[in-house]
Parts: C-alpha cells; sequence; structure tokens
C-alpha cells in the first residue's frame, strides 16, 4: 500500500510531460497528486490505529528490503509534505508560468516529493539512505534548473557535495550500526539500542549519522549552502528550502532518538552546534539585504533550534521541537512565497529597494504581516506557542541551562527585530526604488500564502482541538513512556512567558534604533566573519583541482622510461622482500654438474650482454649481438637436448635479425641521451631486478617439484597419441589450444604490421 | 648483388627450402620438426627468392598469394579441432585413421598432422607477410 | 562442448571477416554484427547453463584434466562473458555508425574479434599457461587496435601501452615458469589442489608475486597504472569505449580467479597487499581525475580508480565482498563503455571533447542529457542505479571485517567521483556553448542516431540492474560462492 | 649458472628499456624475451646432457634420462609469440619514428 503510493508518487513525475499542452493550469494539475496522497495517507490514521508496517523482501541476502514503517512522526511529516506539496504546486502554477522547460520543473519537483515520502515512511535504514540521496539528486537538479546561469550551477553544486558528504557519512553509520545489530530495520534497532550503545563502534557511527543530518539541516558549519541555494526558482525554496527536504536531517536524528538520546555524545554535540547555528543564523539574517536570503538564514536559525531541543532529549525538549517543526513550515513556506510573489510583482528581492508595498497590496501585506508576526513569536500566533516552549524545554536542562537560554534568547531577538525590520522595509516605509510599478497577485499564487496564514492562526487559538493528536502521537514515536502533554496557548503567568515578553520588548527595541542597530550589525558582521564559508568551499575546490592537477602532471608525466622505472622499482622492493623473507627456509642446496662447453656459452652471452651496453652502438654491432645471444642461447638449449627447441629459436632468431636489417637503418643512430647519474640510477635498478630473478631463478631451479604432469606426457606420447616427439605432440596434440592461439596471435600481428604500414593518414 | 647467379641460387634454395620444409612438417611427429619450423624453412625460403629478385611486381604478387595462407592456416587448424568435436569426445581431439594408398603403402594419418598443417601454412604466411610488407616500405631499389 | 564456442565462434568470424576482403560493406558489416549476435548467445547460453549445472568443463583433445588443458565455465566466467560480449556488441553497433576513416574494414571486424576471442578465452581458460596465450591474443588485438588509424598523438600513446604490457606478460611468463618449477602443473585446479594438499608446506610466495605483476600491470592498480591514462583517449572513439569497459576487467577477472585458487585462510600478507593497492588505486585515480578537462583523459582516470573497488572485493575475500566486487564489475563495465560513448556523441554534436570548450547540451539535446546523468549516477552509485550496489556490498563487507580506513577511502573516493561527474555535468550539458565558440559561427553537429541507440541500450541495460537487481545480485553471489568453493572446483575438474 | 646469465640478461634487457632512445627498447624486449624463457627452461629443473624428447618404440628404457619436454613446448609457443609481438613493436616504432620524426622518448610525452 505505501510501496503503491510511493511508487505513483514516482512515476507521476513523468505526468507533466503529459499535461505540457495545459500551459495555464498545468500547475494546478500536478497538484491532483500531492491531494490524492494525502487523502490516501490520512486514511491511514495513525493517530487511531497505531503503526504501520508493511514488509516487502527485495535484497534479504544484503538486508536490504521494502520495508515501511510509519508512526505519528512519519505520519507528521508525511502530511507536512503532501500539505505543503499542494501549495506549492498551487503556487508553482503561477509563478513559473513564463518559464521554458517548467514541465522538467514539475516533473523534479515531484520525484523529489516521493523521493521525501519514502524517506520519511521508510523502516529499512538503507532505504531510507536510498531515498535520501534521491532528495538530493532531485533537489540537485531544482537548483541547477535556471543552469545556464554559473550562479545556480554552482550553487547546485555545492549544495550536492555538501550533502552528499553527509550522505556517505550516513551510510557508513548506518552499515556499522547494521552489522552490530544484524539488520537494518529501524524497529530491530530500536529494540537493540542498548545493543548498539554498548558496542565499541558505535560512537563512530553516530558522530557520522550526525554529520549527515547536519548536512542535510544546514547546521552550522554546514550552513553555507541554503542562502546560496536560493537561486532556486522560488517555490523550490518554499517547498524544499523551509519545510521538507533541510527538515529530513532533523527526520534522522528524531528517528533515531530513541537509540542514542540517552549518550552523552548526543547530548553533548547537538545542543552545542545546534545552539551555534540557531544564533549565528538569527544574526546573518538581519545582515542580509535579499529577502530570499533573510529567509534562508531565518531557516537555518530555526534548524538550529530544533537540533538543539533533539540533543536536550527531554520529553519537554521533543514537545517543543515537533511544535516548533511544525510552527516553522508553516509561516516559512508562506513567507518564501511572499517573496517570490514580491519578486515576480515588483521585480526586486532587495528590501533597500523595495519599500511601501502597503499601498498597491494590500493582501500580500496583510498576509506578510501575520506570517511575520508568527515568526516573531507573537500571540495569538502559533509561533508564539513555538518560542514559549523552546525556553520551558532549554530552562529545564540541568547544569547548561544558562548557556542554552542565552543562545536562544538572543536567537529569538534577532528573529524579532528580522520580523520587524522586513516588514517595516518592505511594506511601511515611504521611500522605494521599484524596478517596476508592482501589480497584484493572482489567486494562484496568493492562495497558498493565505491558507498558510491562516492555519498558523488558528492553530495558535485552537492547538488542542486542532494538531495536539498528531503531535501527540509524535512525540509517543520519540519518547514512548511520556506522559501526555497538553498544548495550551496561555498557561499562566510563569518565568516561561517572562522570556517571551522580554524577547519581543528587546527585538522591538533594537527595531526601534534601527537606524543605528542594524548598520553597526552589518558593520560587525562585515569586520568578525570575514571568512565566507561558502567561497572559502569553491577555493577550496579551486586549489583541490590545482593540487591534483600538480598531482597527475608528477604522476602522470608521460615519460614512458620512468613509468617503467617505478613499475621495475615496485617488482624489485616486492622480490626482495619475497626472497628475504623465504631465505632461511630454502631447503639444501645442489650444485649443477658443471660442464665447460656450457660454461663458455654462459660466457659468450654475459659477454655479448655487456657488449651492448654502450650508448653509442653500431647498427651492426648490434645486429651482430642480438644474433649471436639468440644462437647462444640455442645452444643452451641444445646443451641439455632439447632439439626442437633449439631448432626454432635458431629460426626465429635469423628471423628476427632479418627483421632488424629491414628496419634499423629507417630508425634513428643509437645515441646516449641521459646523463651520468640516470645511467648509474638505472644501472642500479637493473641490477637488483636482474639478481633477484637470478636467485629466484636459482632457488626454484634447485628445488624442483616432485611430481609433474609432464610424466604422462612421456608415457602417453607414443601409445595414445601416436607420436615419438613428445614436444611436438605436446603442441599439436596435449595443448594444441595454446598452439591455436598462437597462431592467431601471429596472424594477428601481421594484420597490425599491415595496418601500420598501409593506412595512410588521413 | 642483382646477378644472375644469386638468383639462379635463389631459385634453387626455395625448392629446396620448401621441400625440405615440407619434409620437416610430416616427420615432425616422431622426429624434431613439424609445423613451426616448417613454416619458418619454408618462409625464409620465399623470402630469399623475393630479396634475390626484389621487384615490386614480384613483392607485391607474393604479398597477394601469402596473404589468404595465414587463413587457410587457420581454418585448417580449426578444422582439425572441430572435427575432433564432430567425431570424438572433445574438441581437438585426435582422430586417427589409416590411408590406403596405392604406391605408398598403408599410411598413418590424423588430425594433428591436419592441425599442424594448418600451423605450418599460417606460420608461412605469417613470415612471408611481414618481411615482405617491411621490405616494401623500405622501398629497395 | 559449449564451452569451446567462446573461442571458436569468434575465430571462425576472423576468419570470416579476412576472406570477405572483397564482398561489398553491407555484406561484411552483416557478418560482423552476426559475429556480435552469435558471441552473445552463446554466452548467454554458457550462463544459462553454468547456473543450471554450477560448471561446465571440457578437457580439449579430450586429455584428462591435469594434462590436457581444461577449458571450465563457471558463473563468474559465464558473467564476464555474457558482460563481454554484449559491450563489445553494443559498441559494435556503435562504431559503425562512428564513420572515422578506416573504420569498419575487415581488418578491423577481425581486430574485435581478435579481442573478443582472446577475452573469452582467458574467462574460461583453466591452464595457466593457456591463459598466458589468451592474455597475448588479446594484448595483441588491443595493441593493433589502439594504434589503429596511427594518428601522431596515438603512436606515442601506444608505445606507452604496448611496452608496459609486454613487461607485465614477462612477469606473468615468469611466474608461471617458477610456479610449475614449484608445484609441477600448470592446470589452476590442479594448482589448487597440490596447495591444499601441501598444507602451506608449499612456497608460492616468489612466482605469486611475479604472475601479480603481470596481472597488475594489466588491470592497471597503483602503481602500475600509467599506461592506461596515456594511451586510452588517443585512439578512436570505439575502441576506447571497448577498453575500458573490458581489457582491465580481464586483469581483475584473472586475479580474483588466481588468487582465490592460492589463497590459505590466514593469509594476512596479501590480504593486506590487496587492500593497501585497493585504497592507493582508487584514491590515486579518482585525485588525478579531478583536475581533468578533456573528457576521456577524466573518463580514463576513473577506471583506475574504479579497479580500486574491485581490488578491494578480492583483498576483503568475503563472500559478500566478492560479490560486491563482482557486481561491481558489471555496472562499471556497462556504465563506463556508455559514459565514453556518450562523450563521443557529445563529440559528434559539440566537436570536442575539452569540456572548456562544450556545453549546451542540456538546453539542445535533453534526451542525451538523461542518457548522460543517469550513467554518470549509475557510476557515482547514487541509488537505487547500479553502482550503488557494488559500493554497498563492498563497504559492508569492509565493516564486518573491520577494515574501517578502506572503507572510509572507498566512501571518500565515492564523493569525489561524484564531483568529477557533475564537473562533467556542468560543463558540458548545463552550461550554455561559451561565447568565444559560438562567435565562429557555431552549429551543432548531428549525432547519427545508431550512436543514440547504442548508448540507450547500455542505459536499459543500467536500470535493468536496478530493477533486476535481486536476479543479478543473487547469480553474482553464486559466482562467489563458487570462487570460495575451492574444494568444488577441484572436484568437479580433477574427480577428486 | 645459469641463473646467472638470466640475471645478467633481465638485467640488460631492463637497463635497455629504461634508456632514452627509441631502438633500445626494442633490444630491452628481445633480451627479456630470451631471459623469460631461459628461466622456464632452467626452472623446469635440467637433468645435464639430457636425452632430447624423443621416445624409441621402447618407451620405458629412455625415459629417465629425458628432459622436461613441456617447458620446451610453453618455450616454443612463447618464442613464436613474442617474435609476433617482436615484429610488430618494431614496425610501431618505425612508425612512429615517421610520424614524430623523434628518437628521444622523452620527448613522446
Amino acid at each position: 500500500m505505501i510501496l503503491t503510493a510511493i511508487l505513483f508518487a514516482i512515476l507521476a513525475s513523468c505526468l507533466p510531460f503529459l499535461f505540457m499542452k495545459a500551459k495555464r493550469t498545468q500547475g494546478w494539475l500536478v497538484a491532483i497528486v500531492p491531494a490524492l496522497l494525502l487523502f490516501g495517507f490520512l486514511s491511514l490514521d495513525t493517530v487511531n490505529q497505531g503503526n504501520i508496517v508493511e514488509q516487502n523482501n527485495w535484497l534479504p541476502l544484503l538486508g536490504l528490503n521494502i520495508n515501511f514503517y510509519i508512526d505519528g512522526l512519519s505520519s507528521l511529516f508525511i502530511y507536512l509534505i503532501l500539505g505543503m506539496g499542494i501549495f506549492v504546486f498551487a503556487y508553482a502554477n503561477g509563478y513559473m508560468k513564463s518559464y521554458p522547460g517548467k514541465s522538467r520543473f514539475y516533473s523534479f519537483l515531484l520525484l523529489f516529493m516521493a523521493a521525501m515520502l519514502g524517506l520519511v515512511s521508510a523502516g529499512n535504514m538503507i532505504l531510507l539512505f536510498i531515498f535520501w540521496e534521491l532528495t538530493s539528486v532531485s533537489s540537485f537538479m531544482l537548483i541547477s534548473f535556471f543552469h545556464d546561469k554559473e550562479g545556480a550551477r554552482k550553487a547546485a553544486l555545492q549544495a550536492l557535495l555538501i550533502t552528499s558528504i553527509g550522505g556517505l557519512s550516513i551510510l557508513g553509520g548506518f552499515i556499522i550500526i547494521g552489522s552490530i545489530v544484524g539488520s537494518y530495520e529501524i524497529q530491530d534497532w530500536i529494540a537493540q539500542a542498548s545493543l548498539i550503545t554498548s558496542s565499541k563502534y558505535s560512537t563512530a557511527a553516530l558522530i557520522l549519522i550526525i554529520l549527515g543530518a547536519f548536512t542535510k539541516s544546514a547546521q552550522f558549519p554546514f550552513h553555507f549552502w541554503l542562502p546560496n541555494a536560493m537561486v532556486a526558482p522560488t517555490p523550490v525554496s518554499a517547498y524544499l528550502h523551509s519545510a521538507t527536504m533541510v527538515k529530513a536531517g532533523v527526520f534522522l536524528l528524531m528517528r533515531l532518538g530513541p537509540i542514542f538520546g540517552p549518550t552523552d555524545i548526543w547530548q553533548f554535540v547537538l545542543p552545542l552546534f545546534g545552539s551555534i547555528t540557531f544564533l549565528l543564523g538569527a544574526f546573518f539574517a538581519v545582515v542580509q539585504s535579499d529577502l530570499k536570503r533573510i529567509f534562508a538564514y531565518t531557516t537555518v536559525s530555526s534548524l538550529g533550534a530544533l537540533v538543539m531541543l533533539i540533543g536536550i532529549d527531554t520529553d519537554l525538549s521533543i514537545r517543543a521541537a515537533l511544535m516548533f517543526l511544525l510552527v516553522h513550515s508553516l509561516y516559512k513556506g508562506a513567507l518564501f512565497m511572499l517573496a517570490g510573489i514580491i519578486d515576480k510583482r515588483v521585480g526586486t528581492r532587495d528590501i533597500y529597494l523595495l519599500g511601501g508595498l502597503r499601498k498597491p497590496m494590500p493582501i500580500v501585506t496583510t498576509i506578510t504581516t501575520l506570517v511575520l508576526t508568527s515568526m516573531a513569536g507573537v500571540p495569538p500566533l502559533i509561533g508564539f506557542l513555538g518560542k514559549e516552549m523552546i525556553y520551558e524545554a532549554s530552562i529545564q536542562v540541568p547544569v547548561v541551562a544558562p548557556y542554552l537560554i542565552t543562545f536562544s534568547i538572543l536567537g529569538n531577538i534577532f528573529m524579532v527585530l528580522t520580523s520587524l525590520y522586513v516588514g517595516y522595509m518592505v511594506f511601511f516605509r515611504k521611500e522605494h526604488h521599484w524596478p517596476k510599478q508592482p501589480q497584484r497577485a493572482g489567486i494562484s499564487m496568493a492562495f497558498g500564502p493565505l491558507l498558510l496564514a491562516s492555519a498558523s492562526l488558528l492553530f495558535g487559538v485552537l492547538p488542542q482541538a486542532s494538531i495536539q493528536p498528531y503531535l501527540q502521537s509524535a512525540i509517543e514515536a520519540i519518547k514512548p513512556e511520556h506522559v501526555e502533554l497538553k498544548i495550551k496557548l496561555w498557561h499562566g503567568f510563569n518565568k516561561v512567558l517572562l522570556l517571551s515578553i522580554a524577547t519581543v520588548f528587546m527585538g522591538s527595541l533594537l527595531f526601534m534604533f534601527r537606524r543605528i542597530t542594524v548598520p553597526f550589525f552589518v558593520t560587525f558582521y562585515k569586520k568578525v566573519f570575514t571568512i565566507h564559508f561558502s567561497d572559502r568551499f569553491f577555493s577550496i575546490i579551486d586549489r583541490f583541482m590545482r593540487m591534483n592537477q600538480r598531482k597527475a602532471d608528477v604522476v602522470q608525466h608521460g615519460y614512458q622510461r620512468r613509468y617503467l622505472s617505478t613499475i621495475f622499482l615496485f617488482a624489485s622492493i616486492l622480490l626482495w622482500y619475497i626472497i628475504v623473507q623465504t631465505w632461511g627456509s630454502r631447503s639444501a642446496v645442489q650444485y649443477d654438474s658443471l660442464s665447460w662447453v656450457l660454461a663458455v656459452i654462459c660466457l659468450i652471452i654475459v659477454g655479448l650482454s655487456f657488449m651492448s651496453l654502450p650508448a653509442r652502438l653500431g647498427r651492426v654491432s648490434v645486429i651482430t649481438i642480438i644474433g649471436g645471444i639468440g644462437y647462444s642461447v640455442a645452444a643452451i638449449y641444445l646443451f641439455y637436448g632439447a632439439i626442437d627447441l633449439a631448432i626454432t629459436q635458431i629460426l626465429v632468431d635469423s628471423l628476427t635479425v632479418i627483421l632488424l636489417v629491414l628496419v634499423l637503418p629507417k630508425l634513428p643512430r643509437l645515441v646516449a641521451f641521459t646523463n651520468a647519474r640516470g645511467v648509474v640510477r638505472d644501472m642500479v635498478l637493473a641490477t637488483v631486478f636482474g639478481s633477484a630473478m637470478g636467485i629466484i631463478a636459482y632457488t626454484s631451479a634447485t628445488n624442483p617439484a616432485a611430481n609433474k604432469i609432464s610424466d604422462f606426457f612421456e608415457e602417453f606420447s607414443l601409445s595414445i597419441a601416436h607420436g615419438k616427439n613428445i614436444v611436438n605432440v605436446i603442441l599439436v596434440d596435449f595443448r594444441g589450444i595454446d598452439t591455436l592461439g598462437e597462431i592467431t596471435v601471429l596472424v594477428l600481428a601481421s594484420l597490425g604490421i599491415y595496418t601500420l604500414l598501409k593506412f595512410k593518414q588521413s | 648483388m642483382n646477378t644472375t647467379l644469386l638468383q639462379l641460387a635463389a631459385r634453387a634454395i626455395r625448392i629446396m627450402m620448401l621441400v625440405i620444409s615440407v619434409f620437416v612438417l610430416l616427420r615432425g611427429h616422431n622426429q624434431p620438426g613439424g609445423g613451426f619450423i616448417g613454416g619458418l624453412l619454408a618462409g625464409g625460403g620465399i623470402v630469399i627468392y623475393v630479396i634475390a629478385f626484389h621487384t615490386h611486381q614480384l613483392l607485391s604478387k607474393t604479398l597477394r598469394a601469402m596473404a589468404p595462407l595465414r587463413v587457410i592456416g587457420l581454418v585448417l587448424a580449426l578444422g582439425s579441432g572441430v572435427l575432433g568435436m564432430v567425431l570424438g569426445k572433445s574438441f581437438l581431439h585426435a582422430q586417427w585413421f589409416n590411408l590406403n594408398i596405392p604406391l605408398l603403402g598403408t599410411l598413418h594419418m590424423g588430425t594433428p598432422l591436419l592441425f599442424d598443417i594448418g600451423v605450418y601454412l599460417a606460420v608461412t604466411g605469417v613470415m612471408v607477410m611481414v618481411i615482405l610488407l617491411l621490405m616494401e616500405d623500405r622501398k629497395w631499389n | 562442448m559449449i564451452v569451446f564456442a567462446p573461442i571458436i565462434i569468434p575465430l571462425i568470424f576472423i576468419i570470416l571477416s579476412l576472406s570477405l576482403g572483397k564482398a561489398s560493406g553491407a555484406v561484411q558489416r552483416i557478418v560482423f554484427m552476426a559475429g556480435n549476435v552469435t558471441t552473445i548467445g552463446v554466452a548467454v547460453t554458457i550462463l544459462r547453463r553454468v547456473l543450471n549445472e554450477g560448471y561446465l568443463v571440457a578437457q580439449a583433445g579430450a586429455w584428462e584434466a591435469p594434462y590436457g588443458i581444461t577449458m571450465v565455465a563457471d558463473t563468474f566466467s559465464g558473467i564476464m562473458l555474457t558482460l563481454t560480449s554484449l559491450t563489445v556488441g553494443v559498441v559494435s553497433l556503435y562504431s559503425m555508425a562512428w564513420r572515422e576513416d578506416k573504420l569498419n574494414k575487415p581488418v578491423f571486424f577481425a581486430l574485435i574479434f581478435g579481442l573478443q576471442m582472446g577475452m573469452n578465452g582467458a574467462f574460461i581458460a583453466g591452464d595457466l599457461f593457456n591463459l598466458y596465450v589468451w592474455f597475448e591474443v588479446m594484448l595483441i588485438s588491443s595493441f593493433v587496435l589502439i594504434s589503429y588509424g596511427s594518428k601522431k598523438i596515438q603512436l606515442k600513446g601506444t608505445l606507452k601501452y604496448v611496452t608496459m604490457n609486454l613487461v607485465s606478460s614477462f612477469f606473468f611468463v615468469a611466474g608461471i615458469a617458477v610456479l610449475y618449477s614449484a608445484v609441477g602443473t600448470l592446470n589452476m585446479a590442479d594448482l589448487a589442489y597440490r596447495v591444499r594438499e601441501a598444507n602451506g608446506e608449499l612456497n608460492l610466495f616468489a612466482p605469486s608475486a611475479l604472475i601479480l605483476m603481470g596481472f597488475a600491470v594489466k588491470s592497471a592498480i597503483f602503481p602500475f597504472f600509467f599506461w592506461l591514462p596515456d594511451s586510452y583517449h588517443t585512439p578512436p572513439l570505439p575502441v576506447t569505449a571497448l577498453f575500458s569497459g573490458t581489457l582491465t576487467k580481464v586483469g581483475v577477472y584473472s586475479m580474483i580467479r588466481f588468487y582465490s585458487l592460492i589463497h590459505l585462510p590466514g593469509d594476512v600478507f596479501y590480504t593486506q597487499l590487496f587492500l593497501f593497492i585497493a585504497s592507493t588505486t582508487m584514491i590515486s585515480g579518482v585525485l588525478m581525475a579531478t583536475s581533468q578537462f578533456e573528457v576521456r583523459r577524466l573518463l580514463s582516470f576513473h577506471i583506475v580508480s574504479q579497479i580500486g573497488y574491485m581490488i578491494m572485493g578480492l583483498g576483503l575475500f568475503t563472500r559478500l565482498a566478492l560479490t560486491g566486487a563482482i557486481f561491481y564489475i558489471i555496472g562499471h563495465c556497462i556504465v563506463k563503455t556508455n559514459l565514453f560513448l556518450l562523450s563521443g556523441i557529445g563529440y559528434k554534436i559539440t566537436g570536442t571533447f575539452n569540456l572548456k570548450q562544450s556545453g549546451g547540451l542540456m538546453k539542445h539535446k535533453p534526451f542525451i542529457a538523461i542518457l548522460f546523468f543517469i550513467s554518470a549516477l549509475a557510476l557515482v552509485g547514487i541509488p537505487p542505479l547500479s553502482g550503488f550496489f557494488g559500493k554497498f556490498m563492498l563497504i559492508k563487507g569492509g565493516v564486518e571485517s573491520h577494515e574501517f580506513i578502506h572503507v572510509a577511502s572507498a566512501l571518500g573516493v565515492s564523493f569525489l567521483t561524484l564531483f568529477s561527474m557533475l564537473k562533467i555535468w556542468n560543463e558540458a550539458y548545463a552550461k550554455d556553448i561559451p561565447e568565444d565558440s559560438q562567435t565562429q559561427d557555431f552549429q551543432f553537429g548531428k549525432a547519427p542516431k545508431q550512436l543514440v541507440i547504442s548508448s540507450v541500450i547500455l542505459v536499459v541495460v543500467t536500470l535493468s540492474l536496478t530493477f533486476g537487481s535481486k536476479f543479478i545480485i543473487d547469480i553474482c553471489d553464486t559466482a562467489a560462492n563458487q570462487l570460495l568453493d575451492i574444494d568444488g572446483y577441484i572436484r568437479v575438474i580433477l574427480n577428486r | 649458472m645459469l641463473s646467472i646469465v638470466i640475471g645478467v640478461l633481465y638485467a640488460v634487457g631492463i637497463f635497455f628499456l629504461l634508456r632514452r632512445s627509441m631502438v633500445r627498447i626494442i633490444l630491452g624486449v628481445l633480451f627479456l624475451g630470451n631471459a623469460t624463457n631461459l628461466l622456464i627452461f632452467v626452472t623446469a629443473g635440467l637433468k645435464a646432457n639430457g636425452q632430447p624428447s624423443f621416445l624409441a618404440k621402447t618407451a620405458e628404457a629412455t625415459k629417465p634420462a629425458l628432459s622436461d619436454s613441456l617447458p620446451q613446448a610453453l618455450i616454443l609457443t612463447a618464442i613464436v609469440i613474442s617474435f609476433g609481438v617482436v615484429a610488430y613493436l618494431l614496425t610501431l616504432l618505425r612508425k612512429t619514428h615517421e610520424v614524430t620524426g623523434e628518437s628521444d622518448l622523452d620527448r613522446l610525452k
């Protein structure tokens, strides 16, 4: 059932091409897909009917099965993905109207949605990884939608590279845990949590997985890809970079919370990096001028808050995390869409150019104000609830509470400032530099933000009736034995409320003095944060490539003889290593009986070899030496009674000499190119290698195997194969196939010579 | 060196080498010799002949004549193997039979001999081709 | 008996191609394709029968096992036969539409069949010296093919290719000689039998090191890979594509085959050596690949890198890791060949192999872009495409053997692979044709349909590796299991 | 003693292969070829004054004195194969020289 749903979603990515003709309504038509799916998943109703497990065998050998596991947590994410999906497609219908290649756009957006659905409902962690990578790839295509712009290509490359570092590391982590547990099923993992955490490899696995989650969820120091990804069309930003993909890392952490939650690393690393990201993101947002980049940084900040909350790992913090997740998706999705509308209608996203949009765009103004208020955490909007809970959770942490609270408050203050400042700059101030006269937004584009904003309001006023059951069942997925927590807009006058009020107050104060504070922050930002992670990333890549270029030039230098020296050097090392290793194990040495005939032949060969060494050598002497050595070798064969061999050697040698006579005159004379040092070096290498070969030859010649298969040939050569010349019988009968191959080699070689000589150059 | 004497000698050498090579080929199974050695000898004979006369015409004529030898050689060698497969148990499975030829008496023949002839032809063809191609390339004259 | 067919059929077609020199081009082409189809048919038949019967053994000349030459096909051979013949077939189809001077002559066809014959022989040889002979058949064909056309750059590359491979052959023969002296047999099953009989008494270090060096150069592993990146980008593109998919795999195949026979339990030296080689090969290849701007050269460096993964399987030497390595070989062969084919199509369209000068393929040829994107991701191992499964099994095997350093390098290398594939994507596909090229009356060329069709076939195969992954992995698993079951191998061949 | 010869042949062959002069490559390959063939021959175990591997009608009588026949067959094959390859290599060098006009390998990058 779930498999069918996801397959349907994947296949649906072909649909946009069918609707290519429907230019005006393509987005609406595509939006039917998430609507249908949402309907289907709602009918599963995990809140009342419990978790759903679906198992399909795929590769049981590898432990890789298409198993799905949907609990409250998955459901929450599924509703988010599909719900936002509907709005985004509807929005895209208006936004993408005039772009070529929008079918491709819809198609990848649907593919992404399918991957995201799979990711949150996967029960098998490797399956989860598969969907994880799919989201990366489809987001790559979406970010680089305007692929002829260099910025888009670079940003997409950056996003994919960063997330794939994370992807590979979670794969490593999953496999390590998988080999501890012996299964990749999340249920097995949770069941065996203590086994995992007690293993000595679990720390490594955990760090790898955290790394993966951090890259995906844009945690410091990997946060920089997210703002850069804003080159994507706005529907993509609204969908991937606020509500869904960046939350995948958060989802993964929540998934694994029951296993690793209690560990020290978890409770140290996550709050640490989470809080840093929280604060930095919020601060960076203040100093930006591009609307989408501002929202991107606030997203980074919110993701930091989420990670921090997950790391605290108490019932309250998990509840806060889930709540805030929902809150953030609602307002951030809407904000991106609104930014897109403004961009489309006015022609810029720069808040210093925008201004006074209150008059020409009243609806947009209203919605944006509402949503920004939610972001600022002002009651009665749902943003307030989220913020309350963050404080509530941070306060309760032992030991580090003061730090976390400080980070949270500072982060939230900047958030409030940003909300106010953006609202003021875009809508309410008088002066403006519009590139074009603003127009009203169409229904298609305004539809999404409007509904999302109303949801923020509705959920904030009536949390108990609307979202409580879903959150409750999601919390149960992470904290099985937790007590029921009520969510109320108003829960009395206490420390937490005080903090909230203080935050809003401080934020407003900063806003009041915006003429001083904002420029101050900007200069502060420029002074302190001189390292731009993104630029640094590309410069590292550049440097890396240059370094590799140098390395390639060094290693792959093109000098043949140095390649050969390397080969022989390694060969010598290996052989000498073996000779030394096995030195003691040789058996009694037998000396071959000396014979003066043999000695003379050997001397001749050695002598001729040395005669050939001089650098300048006439062609005639070369040919003589080669011929001489060949004949001497033949003499050795003859000495040991190998007549066939000797004859063949003599004949082949003669032919080789003929060849040399034919070709050498066409080749340059022998001259020395190398200097003395090179000669010495090569001589040493040659001697080392030659002696190794000599020793090996000697050792194995004196230790022959006891029974050899050639005895058989001697026995049966005549009786069965009807031949007295054993060598010939071996060649044509016992090992005829070798000979067949050999004449094939000859024929092919003659073809080669033919092609070399006969084909004229074109 | 382009003398009639050499050419005369070359003619004789060629015939002699060819005869010897066939002889070596046939007796190869029992005494030193065989397809390789035979082929090399035959190739040598032809090459010497061409060197002695070395005209372009002869060269290219010989080349044309020799090229198919390689293929025929391969066919024979392969054929003997396939014959073993058809008649016997396996590829290259030697098949022996007695041929009764008048005058020569009974000849003990087998597919290995066929195989060896294939080797002989292929080797001859390749050797001659290689050397002649290189000779042609040098453009003696 | 069918075991001989992979050798006999190409030989028949060598003969046919050579004797059809005077026939019309169409007839020659038909014979060429018929040869390819027959070879594929034979290979598939063998694979099917091997899956049913376990081993197919035949003794050449009907001489019983250790004495005659044994031809034996097990699942691994069956896989390799099918794989290479399929690749050769597709590339042949491609090359007929490539239209470069002198490319589609009978001589060329004969050489392709020669290459095929050599590779097939190497896959089914049950005898070491016989393996050498097939290597030589394969090498001489590849020598000629790589120099085919005799362009200047090509000859330079060929010289390196030839010299280094010749040296490796000498190593190999020397190894065989020493091995024969020590063990007294050439038959691989008999060798394994005697090694096991001797119970570790036999000292095979020297011969196996020599043989290792022989294989090492052929399979282009660290530090013996230099010839590959210097020569692979020089010949006509179909030849490059053919080599990239098949040649080095033969080296890897032989390595896995040979060392599984003499591998004794607890043999730490070779395990560590192979793992070291695997990591260094992977890393050095990919590092150099990232800096290249010539597509063919970039891809050549990648071949080196990915050989490392295959060797990693050999080093780990567990069932899972070997399964992974075999699956990886399959996926890599198909995908790498296809990437070369696609770079050729790109060349036909944009007129350059240089990434800096090309571009615009995505905008103007979206279909080609899709083909490339799938292949590139499959090479990187983005799930669920084919590269993933092999990599996954290797990494899993590595983790289970606690070889974490090598696991880490495998993961890191796959990241860098992604990087360099994206580089091709961004430069050749995503970006527009650079301005300076546009001004010179630039026009997109046309890629003949047949080229695209060949590439589509390979993409379909790549995708079917995903959809049929269960089936394929089962086959690979059977093959790996057979590789580990040396006793079974000995029993079947020697009847002992 | 033959081992020394083998060693020398290998060393000289390799020395040649490492030269910059193109022609030396062919010499190196020839040396290596001879060295390898001798290696096969020597390592197979020599019997001094061995009889040629021919069988008389009474095979049993001569058997002990025969030198190992299999390596001889292997060498024969190896010789012929290397001849083919050497012929090709020679032509290749010749062609390379013709096309590039170089004899210095270092300039053939």
